[in-house]
């Protein structure tokens, strides 16, 4: 295989948005055939590649930075869950973008960043080794502000400027502890086993403090507590980019970053020989249990479901700081999982919020009976959430119970089992007022053929994610499903 | 004590007491008057260390064209500060900057210089052994003029092109106006014009002719034909028209153009930016300065008049009488 | 052919070219645009030729007339010159065609049409002459062309705020190059030569040295706005017409920095500069807090690209404290990276701001509200331009900062890191306050339409600005021929 | 004590009280004497220096150097004083303190 | 010493006090007209008598025509300035001094 | 002989020292410009002699411009436009 169409699955994304900067505002056609033909081109070329990768062929590009300084394109197994990951729901998001913005000012330039944002976050998944994620994180800093801000209101300026204060002081910390990090450990290739274990012992105080300055980095994307205040407020964002961005690329990309700390720079066996992740692992789970109390007191849907993300992301990350391989497996699984269910949720407030303009929770009384698909995919979503078997949801949550137990440290089951209860507290009650309380107004009906509760743009991406939520939950274990391919990492990386 | 360095010395007090009275003088007239004497005698302290080349520039240049410059800068100017803005007080900044560089650094600095120099005299003898060694085949029989076009003719050619720009900022600036009072030419001013021009034109000529061999050459000839035209401009010659558009600019250009087709053409030649043949070193020396000459003369009369022609590009209605005189 | 092309010594034509071109469009005013994007055009695909030239190993330094070199001038094909001749004409010639919009052919003030492109060339010219320029004389020759150059361009503007501005910049300029020459004229007493190379071989430590050194390396920090010598800058790089200030910021004060990167590097590396070095520093760090900290109260956008520029200037300083030892070469290619990513970043926001001020009438920040409809594209610009400035990735200005701080672990100087740190979230507030204002939307009256050379080229610079440091790796290492410093350029050190 | 550190010297003197008065004097056109009286000082520092070695023959690169930086310094004057008579034209000062207010929009 | 160097240093001495005799005019003199017999006659003399002395020096004509032009270029340029400085101060109004 | 004419120079040089007291105490820009006039003269002098001392006559040629030139500052004072030419002290 060509170690080219690394570079091709990346300008897939880059060029379409760069010439969508230069188009005139009325050209919507040539737009769109851009953004889609995009998202399609990359997609094809992602499952080429996800063929590939299933047979081991690894793919590598190295291009030269500077004298000493590469930019590594690896395509290994975990790369591969967050690429496609990534690129599927580009696809499906943007067929969501164009159905939400369809007549609203600014599109080139909302479309140009989207598409340079989905860049990023391909050249995240894609990186080797630690320079190259670091380009390409910051590079999502910046080219996500101008969609959080997308609106233009006074309050989204203001979430932009929280956004933007949080996540470029984690990307100066973590510019800095990389810097630090390769100037005492020499090229920082993503390997499974880590590159620093083999470094001197009189360093163990230094690669602790960079792994913390690391881990504080990360985690403002990640949304770990006290650093997740920059995400309910960027959901003044536009529906598919707190869809895409803020339930899958920005939160994921922090998170993706951690795992590849720990698993490819620090390596699991190293970091707990330096006792790293236990205190990690405290903070995940406090994060859980925040995230979902918080969750409990939002009206704002879209808040809700920001702590709820604020809450799971950090699933993840409890699965990786248990060392087992079945909480990785669990933590893993559970990136994907989670990206799918949450996206369902966003695009279907989205569409509440397009269609009807609801935004609060208590404006949904019966909105089932007006809305019928798009709440039939909220409730999978919501299920899935809470971790109804058998959907996706459970599946990560089973492992990640597994894993706890496996690593003797049963108080995560708690945590689990908590958070869980909190889920069910937040979603249920929503999900009572959409299907069995009587509506307190009459919406306006449908103006579309048939009555059709909204325009196919905006209906299918989040009927198409309800219907994966419950595949991925079905279908576990079958060839090429994310859990088959987390079970592969987790082998790979643990020597199995 | 001999007496040469009893005049070095007076020499010296002398110039160091103008430059501290002119710059402390509060009449600007007489900080002019002042400047003009400077350049006198600086003449003088050029001649003094055996740099003739120098101290005929210095005298062209000082005794005409700066002397004319100022003079008409301040007419034009006024000699008070004038200003309808309050005073803005000096900044912090500038307050500290002053007594910092002048207090401390400028004599730390001098003392230095003062000290090591006198080690440094008489040690090294300079380049004279080197230049002399390739004199007979640059082209010229005079070091000066050997260095200055030919060893280090990119210097001068991009001296040339600050000539050039210079003049070029100045049109851009401003329109050209009379420099003087039109009525009332006296009968012993165009006598004296009438005498002076032709020598001006005689002893530039000459000391053109003789920068092959002795001190001497375009700047300085250029220099002299500029306080020429100056002077012909203050007695009421005028440029005809025909002379101002393109002919003009031609003539302003032509000193500057012509070294730099030269540059272009010795460097697709042989490699090398003005690399002369051999055998054509002297003529092209010859040739780059009369063109120099013509246009340095020009161009430093146009910058004493200070504006482009009124009939310039810009403005189509030229109604002000022609002012950049040439005959 | 190609043997007609390679043997050329193109970067020599790259300064005889424009000034040609110069003196031709002072004779035919009225061909002057076509004359000058002409040459424009013509002049990257000179520096391309010179780079291929030199790469592959035909083009030699040579002297001026081919006299031996204390003798004859010494004109340079190294990196440093063949990558600030090609970012030259890059960034040159993307101004050209923005100048082309911003000077339209028939309008009152018809001479200032006329009279930039002969300014422009001469100062482009001038330039690329101090680029390849191995004397020290000759140094200084270019420099007072450049500097008048400037001084008339920024005067084209010709308000009274303009034409103050310039004739500071004059006696600046002035000042600044005559401390420089004074300098010149101590090392010539010394050494009876001016050739870099030369100079850089028999220079030896002493006191007279040290004068001539202070005396130059002050005329240049001052010619380069370093603090607390930045005064002259804002008012300057404001008041000029944009393409103007976008040359100014972008090439103009790199120029003075050219040369004082050849002092340090080629010339009094035998002495020692210590304690000169750490005095550059600390100014470099108080100038990237200053400047950020006064970026961010300007009201208007020009003033705020300015003051960005000094900072960013502050950084260029770091080079000289961070480069010893081991860490000489990082630190050296950081200072060159950051250069040559800030001119293309920084000309970028300037026109950016030209646009602006020509379709919104001012270039007030809040003016930026509702930049929607035409200039929507400028935001896009600023944004990705903002990316370069705050030192964000891809850009080069991120590369150059991670080898800074290379070099200052490697050399143990933990306090630089902290200036840089702070200085890029200080960049980073500055530049969301502009956002701020683009990004808000409210409703305009329509704006006048922009001719399109004034949309396209600013959108080009800041996409060039921003990949710069996925492509830094060429540009780097032609700046690496005959470089005064060697690779590695990231040091690994041990316990 | 001899006649090359004499005028080495007074150069020097003479560069330092022109950047004084380059420094502190507000009018214009003084200023621009300044900057010319620096410019002298500094040619005086190199032609004293080429008068070095035997007497009477001066090395003529400084000389020609010094002729060079004469026209330069001789173009710097010129436009100086063209700016500050179309400043003065213009604004009725005869010195930079422009006020700042006038300069923003 | 020779004939020639005894006669130019007489010149010389003698054509000292005529310089002094004008500075001295320049500085006692009591106004601007006065001042301007100074410029015109005193120096020119002196002036002449040292090229008188330098011309006996001269080893060909062609410096002694050198010397002369540049005395005779003085005379003209000081007798015409005086005229115009002379009128330009009547122009502006200074009165002649009268004791 | 040399001495001599250094000596003589010298002495013009006083003169011209001297001078200058008229250049500072004008009264009128006119008293100014004669007194430059004046130098100008004197200079032509000190020149001369010194290129006689030298042996240089290329200083004659440094005399020879300077009595040419003499004239044009002078001219250019009286024949100027200007806005005040009669400052006193």
């Amino acid at each position: 295989m060509n170690d080219l169409i690394l570079l091709a699955i990346l300008s897939s994304s880059l060029l379409p948005g760069l010439i969508i900067f230069t188009l005139p505002e009325q050209s919507v056609r040539l737009r769109t055939i851009l953004n889609l033909g995009g998202a399609g081109v990359k997609l094809l070329l992602v499952a080429v590649l996800f063929l590939h990768v299933a047979q081991r062929e690894y793919a590598e590009l190295r291009l030269p930075l500077l004298p000493d300084m590469e930019l590594v394109l690896r395509a290994d197994a975990l790369s591969l869950l967050f690429l496609t990951l990534s690129a599927f729901l580009w696809l499906l998001t943007t067929i969501y973008a164009i159905g939400y913005l369809e007549g609203s000012p600014h599109r080139s330039r909302f479309f140009g960043f989207f598409s340079l944002c989905v860049s990023a976050t391909t050249g995240i998944a894609l990186s080797g080794d630690m320079v190259t994620f670091v380009v390409f994180y910051e590079m999502l800093t910046i080219s996500t502000y101008p969609l959080v801000v997308h609106r233009g209101t006074p309050a989204a300026l203001h979430a932009g400027r929280i956004y933007l204060a949080y996540t470029l002081g984690g990307g100066v910390v973590l510019f800095f502890a990389t810097v630090w990090l390769r100037a005492i450990a020499g090229p920082l290739d993503f390997r499974p086993g880590g590159v620093v274990s083999a470094l001197d012992p009189t360093l163990y105080g230094s690669l602790t403090i960079i792994f913390a300055l690391l881990i504080l980095s990360l985690g403002v994307k990640a949304a770990l507590v006290p650093l997740h205040i920059w995400l309910p407020n960027a959901m003044i964002a536009p529906a598919p980019v707190s869809a895409l961005l803020h339930a899958v690329a920005v939160v994921k990309a922090g998170a993706f970053g951690i795992i590849r700390v720990i698993h490819d720079i620090y390596g699991i066996n190293f970091s707990v020989e330096l006792n790293l992740l236990f205190p990690l692992a405290l903070l995940a789970a406090f994060t859980v249990i925040y995230g979902s109390i918080r969750a409990l007191s939002q009206n704002d849907l879209k808040r809700r479901l920001a702590f709820s993300t604020v809450s799971q992301v950090s699933y993840i990350l409890l699965g990786v700081t248990m060392a087992t391989p079945l909480a990785t497996i669990g933590g893993l699984v559970h990136l994907v999982h989670q990206g799918v269910m949450k996206i369902t949720l966003f695009f279907c407030a989205g569409n509440l919020a397009e269609t009807l303009g609801i935004h609060k929770i208590d404006e949904m009384d019966g909105v089932g009976r007006r809305m019928p698909w798009t709440m039939a995919a909220f409730t999978i979503g919501a299920l899935g959430m809470i971790g109804l078997p058998p959907l996706a949801g459970f599946i990560s949550k089973w492992y990640l119970g597994l894993g706890g137990l496996a690593a003797d440290q049963p108080w995560i089951v708690l945590v689990l089992i908590g958070s869980t209860l909190l889920n069910s507290c937040y979603f249920l009650p929503v999900l009572h007022r959409i299907w069995f309380v009587q509506p307190r107004q009459n919406w306006p009906p449908s103006a579309l053929r048939c009555g059709r509760e909204t325009t196919w743009a905006l209906l299918a991406p989040p009927l198409i994610t309800a219907f994966l939520v419950v595949a991925l939950g079905l279908l576990a274990h079958s060839f090429g499903s994310p859990l088959y391919w987390v079970e592969l990492i987790a082998a790979r990386e643990y020597g199995l | 004590m001999e007496p040469a360095l009893i005049f070095d010395l007076v020499l010296l007090l002398i110039l160091i007491g103008l430059a501290w009275l002119l710059l402390a003088s509060t009449d600007l007239f007489r900080a002019v008057v002042l400047f003009i004497a400077f350049g006198l005698l600086l003449a003088l302290a050029w001649v003094r260390l055996g740099a003739p080349d120098v101290a005929l520039a210095e005298a062209a240049i000082g005794a005409g064209i700066t002397g004319a410059l100022l003079l008409v800068g301040l007419g034009r100017l006024g000699s008070t500060e004038r200003c309808r803005f309050s005073r803005a007080p000096l900044t912090f900044l500038q307050r500290l900057s002053a007594p910092v560089l002048v207090g401390v650094m400028i004599p730390s600095i001098s003392l230095i210089l003062l000290l090591e120099v006198h080690q440094l005299a008489g040690t090294t003898p300079g380049r004279q052994g080197l230049i002399n060694a390739f004199l007979d085949v640059s082209g010229s029989g005079h070091g000066v003029t050997a260095v200055l076009l030919n060893f280090r003719a990119w210097d001068t050619l991009l001296e040339k092109g600050v000539l050039l720009l210079a003049l070029i900022t100045i049109w851009s600036l401003d329109q050209a106006r009379p420099l003087f009072h039109q009525e009332d030419i006296s009968p012993q001013l165009m006598g004296l014009a009438r005498l002076l021009l032709p020598l001006v034109i005689v002893v530039a000529g000459f000391v053109l002719w003789q920068g092959d061999q002795a001190p001497g050459g375009a700047f300085q000839s250029g220099a002299l034909l500029s306080a020429g035209i100056l002077l012909a401009i203050l007695v009421g010659y005028s440029l005809p028209q025909r002379w101002q558009g393109l002919s003009l600019r031609l003539l302003l250009a032509i000193g500057f153009g012509v070294f730099l087709l030269i540059a272009a053409a010795t460097l697709l030649y042989s490699g090398y930016p003005l690399q002369y043949p051999e055998h054509l070193a002297g003529s092209l020396i010859l040739l780059i300065e009369l063109v120099a000459t013509a246009s340095i003369a020009a161009l430093l009369a146009a910058a004493v008049v200070g504006g482009h022609p009124p009939d310039d590009l810009s403005t189509p209605a030229a109604k002000a009488p022609s002012t950049s005189g040439r005959r | 052919m190609t043997e007609l092309i390679v043997q050329q010594n193109w970067f020599v034509w790259m300064t005889l070219l424009p000034l040609g071109a110069a003196v031709a469009t002072f004779l035919a005013p009225g061909q002057a645009r076509w004359i000058g994007l002409t040459t424009a055009l013509f002049l990257p695909f000179c520096a391309l030729a010179a780079i291929a030239a030199t790469v592959f190993s035909t083009a030699q330094p040579l002297t001026v007339g081919n006299w031996p070199t204390p003798l004859g001038i010494e004109l340079r094909t190294d990196g440093l010159a063949l990558v600030m001749l090609a970012v030259t004409a890059l960034v040159g010639f993307i101004i050209s065609c923005y100048a082309l919009g911003y000077f339209p052919p028939r309008q009152h003030h018809l001479s200032r049409t006329h009279y930039f492109w002969p300014l422009w060339l001469f100062l482009w010219g001038g330039c690329n002459a101090l680029f390849v320029s191995g004397d020290l004389f000759n140094l200084y020759v270019t420099l007072e062309l450049v500097s008048l150059a400037s001084v008339a361009l920024i005067a084209l503007e010709g308000g009274k705020a303009a034409l103050a501005a310039a004739l500071r910049y004059l006696f600046i300029g002035l000042l600044g190059s005559l401390a420089y020459l004074l300098g010149v004229g101590i090392l010539y007493a010394t050494y009876a030569t001016l050739d870099i190379t030369l100079l850089g071989e028999i220079i030896s430590d002493s006191r007279l040295n040290h004068a001539a050194m202070s005396l130059m390396i002050a005329g240049l920090v001052l010619k380069s706005a370093l603090f607390p010598l930045h005064f002259w800058l804002p008012q300057a790089h404001t008041m000029a017409p944009a393409p103007v200030s976008a040359v100014l910021s972008a090439l103009v004060v790199k120029a003075a920095y050219v040369v004082l990167l050849r002092l340090w590097f080629e010339v009094f590396p035998a002495l020692d500069t210590l304690a000169i070095g750490h005095l550059l520093g600390l100014l470099g760090c108080v100038a990237i807090i200053w400047g950020s900290l006064m970026a961010l109260r300007q009201e208007r956008l020009k003033l705020l690209i300015a003051y960005s520029t000094i900072a960013q200037i502050g950084y260029l300083f770091l080079v000289f404290p961070l480069a010893r030892g081991e860490a000489m070469a990082g630190a050296w290619v950081g200072g060159v990276l950051l250069m040559m990513t800030h001119a293309c970043g920084k000309a970028a926001m300037f026109l950016m701001a030209g646009t602006i001020h020509h379709t919104a009438g001012s270039d007030r920040i809040s003016r930026l509200a509702g930049a929607g409809g035409p200039i929507g594209v400028q935001v896009v610009v600023f944004t990705l331009a903002a990316a370069t400035i705050i030192g964000l990735p891809p850009s080069g200005g991120f590369f150059a900062k991670w080898l800074f701080i290379n070099a200052a672990l490697a050399t143990g100087q933990w306090w630089y890191i902290a200036i840089i740190l702070s200085g890029t979230l200080l960049a980073a507030a500055y530049i969301a306050r502009v956002l701020g204002w683009a990004f808000l939307d409210v409703k305009r009256s329509s704006y006048p339409v922009i001719p399109w050379v004034m949309k396209w080229p600013p959108l080009a610079l800041s996409v060039i600005a921003l990949v710069f440091g996925l492509i830094a790796y060429a540009p780097v290492q032609i700046a690496l021929i005959g470089a005064p410093v060697s690779v590695p350029l990231l040091v690994e050190f041990g316990p | 004590m001899n006649t090359v550190s004499l005028y080495a010297g007074s150069g020097i003197i003479l560069f330092s009280l022109g950047l004084h008065a380059l420094l502190i004097r507000r009018h214009l056109l003084r200023k621009i004497l300044a900057a010319n009286i620096m410019g002298s000082g500094v040619f005086m520092v190199f032609i004293a220096m080429g008068a070095r070695g035997e007497s009477g023959v001066a090395d003529p690169v400084p000389q020609a150097m010094v002729l060079t930086g004469i026209v330069v310094s001789l173009c710097f004057t010129a436009v100086a004083i063209v700016l500050a008579v179309r400043i003065n034209k213009l604004t009725g000062c005869t010195t930079l303190a422009v006020d700042e207010e006038s300069s923003i929009d | 010493m020779l004939l020639s160097d005894l006669i130019t240093t007489l010149l010389l001495i003698c054509s000292l006090p005529f310089f002094l005799a004008g500075t001295l005019g320049l500085l006692r003199f009591p106004d601007l007209y006065c001042r301007l017999h100074a410029l015109t006659k005193a120096d020119n003399l002196g002036l002449g008598l040292v090229v008188l002395a330098l011309m006996i020096q001269a080893d060909s004509w062609q410096v002694v025509i050198r010397l002369l032009l540049t005395w005779l270029l003085v005379l003209v340029a000081g007798a015409t300035v005086a005229h115009l400085i002379a009128r330009k101060a009547q122009q502006d109004g200074h009165q002649p001094w009268r004791r | 002989m040399i001495e001599l004419y250094i000596s003589l120079a010298l002495i013009l040089l006083l003169t011209i020292a001297i001078g200058l007291v008229r250049v500072l105490r004008g009264p009128t820009a006119t008293d100014r410009m004669l007194a430059a006039q004046l130098f100008g003269t004197t200079a032509v002098a000190i020149l001369l002699l010194l290129g006689q001392a030298g042996g240089n006559t290329a200083i004659w040629d440094v005399a020879l411009i300077f009595a040419l030139l003499a004239a044009v500052a002078a001219v250019t004072f009286v024949r100027r436009k200007d806005i005040d030419t009669t400052t006193e002290t």
